[in-house]
């Protein structure tokens, strides 16, 4: 049994809007954001229209609904995630919780000297907060390279560059190749290798994986796991940051303020343990009832059908898009495990100009350096034409994508 | 629905009959008055501390000369000192193992509950889960 | 004309929730968070159901109009405060913009020795983020204390205090006193006297003012402004802090990503100029809609209105709970300036006792140290019960509360 | 509705007769070739760079013989540079006063809005800023 696309299409109201023209909204750029299912809309409007009190520390009855429903989301996320609760930090996105381990873990455990491993195909959340970290204490950042013909990590390089690593961090599925990294094997390695035997501490960047990938924190074995809920059927404005509860111990406050502390006097506070240490101030409530609503409703399916389906859906299209003149595809597709975004160009055509036409036909198609310039200069270009499929996306769409394209091609290329 | 010990049960009867939830809080102060074995102010600690309480609360846990369980408590608000009445009382004397086996739920029984599901995600459930815990380690 | 309370009662759905036993809602939580109305929720719903797409770098229609709605959003929450758009910058809300000045400017400009003044009567949140930079580079924070008599800042010690200070840091209006602080003034004296006359930097907490006053960040002179959406109708998850261009220049980037960026290659990165330089990673999007909602709502108002109506209900009301026997009353509301805040005490019933009574009668009241565990020290209590009303509270609600309270002290004291 | 200048409202009338979209796009890739003061790449310099812009776009304003407005550019995207062209041949010639006055909505007008929303959040209207700003000191 497939997935069942008519019932999950129907769960997304986006998906019957018309464009110019009456053509049907063809929305191909997943990676960036997908789209919410309305149970994900209804719940938060629930909130809003019934529950909506601030968390914590109030005894009515709206505040406890609140506290509950904001708390078992936490329990629910986590648990999807393979972990307990108290593994998971809400954060506003992929992009803080990497900050997090930045500020929160890295500046109070590494110092001058020390090696952050990092690969050259990762989204500048992953890169920049590094870099300036670097600048400012001291520590190395060094780049495993990506292998130009295969596309993937060079593993060798790897290898050798982890025994100097105290934290390797590494993108779980890349949002322009659709390549997924072996991070069980890097996991494996780090831990064995890195520092010099007494094993590195692993940060993953699970954005683009969680979508279509099952991922138990646990099992899976890192220190920390980034991800955001906007890029899973969640609101924007939520994601989490998931730690092994002995390493945030050793986690300095970031973000401080309200609801983090134990007590504060005009001489110094003492903080609360455990991830409400992390969660300074007013949280995202609504977004939390929101993620955990996309949670549920992800968990009604089976998520290796998700992957499948989605990643079918690349090879078929990629391998197609191939065989259209002047078109080269950015990325790989032919293994089991790729996602759903495909890269590619046009010799002639510039990107946005691609862009722009494809979205007169109610084609949603991003291009840019898709926040991964590092890869791009690897590439050898400056930006990319994306697509990126996921669960709602059907093959009648590939296909009126490809015929689309080639026309665009025979008119303008 | 569970079964409870006697004394724990006749207290949620009581609670059953009571006629609205300002009624029943107000059977929650009698019963804050009942405490059977308040912890003086002298004694709490740190250590019996409950965490994620809003008020204080602190509870310990002990044998009596007879083997049966001895809960111990007292707290500043006397909502939460009634539930800690409620459970001394419900759980005095009985064999550790059994209050092992309480399961939380006696509280929506009670339908005291709108007032407390806040506390439940923390103070509450807390308090309830130390004494259990405590109870546990004393059958082994 | 007064404020046309049924009106706005219609547009805001909680308040037709009944409690337990069928009693109405009387939610008087309002500085915690205040309630939606549906404009707000309906913004978010069409941007999901019709217009969800990540933002910036894209060129199909959604992402078009993601954008515009996410910049116009921008210009018109900027508008609304007396600003230009580049002034604002979005953030989770107050505390984490607090945070972007302590990371981002602070970090960069002040160092030991340098002295931050703030009072006594702050949030956590205008108190934490200090503490953990002075400890990390040995700023000096100082107090203004509070006039026990007054409640109001000791202005003398103020006068003094400020002359070494480079960095004041004040709350607008207070959070649990009610009272409004002489801003106006405390900038002026700031940028006059401060650090031995060449001025002071001055960060206001405007979390508390925001909903019941307009205010202008241009003509008010500060350089910081921190505010949350959550406070003024608008969704969780979203803020903003309000700075000088000029000033913006001068600070370094704080949480670092994609989006906030103009180049990244393997050696370094070059950031955005303006707000964006502190914006990154995915944004806030559809919460920034909702803001927007909420401020077009309340731009149909007139807010001197609104104000008078919040701090009437507060005057008359603490002035019929000061004759309820026992009750105390912590805080002021004698001057034009108090906001709807009223904290008080029982002197037998305890404050989560008197919460949990009140709430029977569906009165939704909080209590705790509403994180200003300071100001509850020099007040000489471990925390109060606090009611605060905005601007769809009625006089009934307010009558309906001193019945209940009475009848609770009656029963219980 | 403004008034445009004759040979902006010529062309935005032709724009007017298209069918489609997807028509309009072509017509604008047609003026991508037809544009009039080409920048040469060498010529591209991080100041006369459109800030904003996804694509690379290049613009700069001279005063001919004349003393009429002339608008030299080009970007690497078709659209872009067609929209450049459009400006360029409807500017041409006119004194610079005329220039400062124009308004950037002849892009609506043009319908062709839907795919440059994004652009005129930034790119499109950050270019047509510079220029009108350019041509106002100009005409001072
Ligand atoms: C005066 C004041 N400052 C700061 C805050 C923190 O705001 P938030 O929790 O939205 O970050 C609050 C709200 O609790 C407040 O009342
Ligand atoms: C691989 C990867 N990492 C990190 C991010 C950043 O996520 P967010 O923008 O939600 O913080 C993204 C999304 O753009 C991504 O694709």
């Amino acid at each position: 049994m497939g997935l069942d696309l008519d019932a999950i299409r129907a769960d997304f109201p986006i998906l019957s809007r018309t464009m110019e023209g009456g053509r049907p909204l063809v929305y191909l750029d997943n990676a960036a954001t997908t789209q919410k299912p309305k149970q994900v809309i209804n719940a938060m409007n629930s909130f809003y229209e019934n529950s909506n009190s601030n968390v914590h520390r109030a005894v009515h009855t709206l505040a406890g609904e609140a506290t509950e429903g904001y708390e078992s989301a936490r329990t629910e996320i986590a648990s999807y995630f393979g972990a307990p609760r108290d593994h998971l930090i809400f954060t506003s996105g992929t992009t803080e919780a990497i900050n997090l381990v930045a500020y929160g873990w890295a500046r109070a455990n590494l110092s001058k000297g020390d090696v952050i491993l990092t690969t050259e195909m990762e989204h500048h959340a992953d890169i920049v907060p590094w870099q300036i970290l670097s600048k400012e204490r001291g520590v190395e950042i060094r780049y495993i390279p990506l292998e130009r013909d295969t596309l993937t990590l060079d593993m060798d390089a790897f290898e050798i560059g982890v025994q100097d690593a105290s934290l390797v961090c590494v993108v779980h599925t890349s949002n322009v190749l659709g390549v997924r990294n072996n991070v069980e094997q890097i996991i494996d390695i780090s831990k064995k290798t890195g520092n010099h035997g007494k094993g590195a501490f692993v940060m993953i960047d699970a954005a683009q994986a969680a979508p279509h990938e099952k991922i138990n924190f646990i099992e899976l074995g890192c220190d920390f796991m980034a991800l955001s809920s906007h890029k899973m059927g969640g609101p924007t404005g939520i994601g989490g940051l998931f730690v092994k509860p002995e390493i945030m111990e050793t986690m300095d406050p970031f973000i401080s303020g309200g609801d983090m502390i134990e007590t504060v006097t005009l001489e110094g506070s003492t903080f609360q343990k455990g991830p409400q240490k992390f969660e300074a101030g007013t949280p995202r409530i609504a977004e939390a009832f929101g993620w955990h609503a996309a949670i549920k409703w992800l968990s009604q399916l089976d998520m290796q059908l998700v992957h499948e389906h989605v990643s079918n859906l690349a090879r078929i299209t990629s391998e197609k898009m191939s065989s259209i003149p002047g078109i080269k595809i950015y990325g790989r597709h032919d293994l089991d495990t790729c996602s759903g975004v495909v890269s590619f160009l046009h010799e002639s055509i510039h990107a946005e100009d691609l862009a722009h036409l494809l979205d007169s036909g109610g084609f949603a198609v991003r291009t840019g350096h898709h926040c991964a310039q590092p890869l791009m200069e690897a590439l050898g270009v400056s930006s990319t034409a994306r697509i990126s499929f996921w669960l709602y996306n059907t093959q009648e769409e590939a296909d009126a994508f490809i015929d689309y394209l080639s026309s665009i091609v025979q008119r303008f290329g | 629905m569970s079964d409870w010990p006697l004394p724990l049960q006749e207290i949620i009867d009581e609670f059953k009959e009571c006629f609205d939830r300002m009624e029943r809080l107000e059977l929650l102060f009698e019963y804050a008055k009942k405490l059977p074995h308040e912890l003086e102010t002298k004694d709490w600690t740190d250590e019996n501390r409950v965490r994620g309480c809003q008020s204080e609360a602190h509870v310990e846990c002990t044998i009596d000369e007879n083997g049966g369980f001895q809960l111990h408590g007292a707290a500043d608000a006397n909502i939460v000192q009634g539930l800690i009445a409620i459970l001394a009382i419900g759980v005095d004397g009985l064999p550790p193992s059994s209050v092992a086996n309480i399961k939380p739920d006696f509280v929506d029984e009670m339908d005291v509950k709108a007032s407390l599901t806040p506390s439940r995600a923390n103070g509450f459930m807390n308090m309830f889960e130390m004494i259990r815990q405590t109870a546990e380690q004393m059958s082994n």
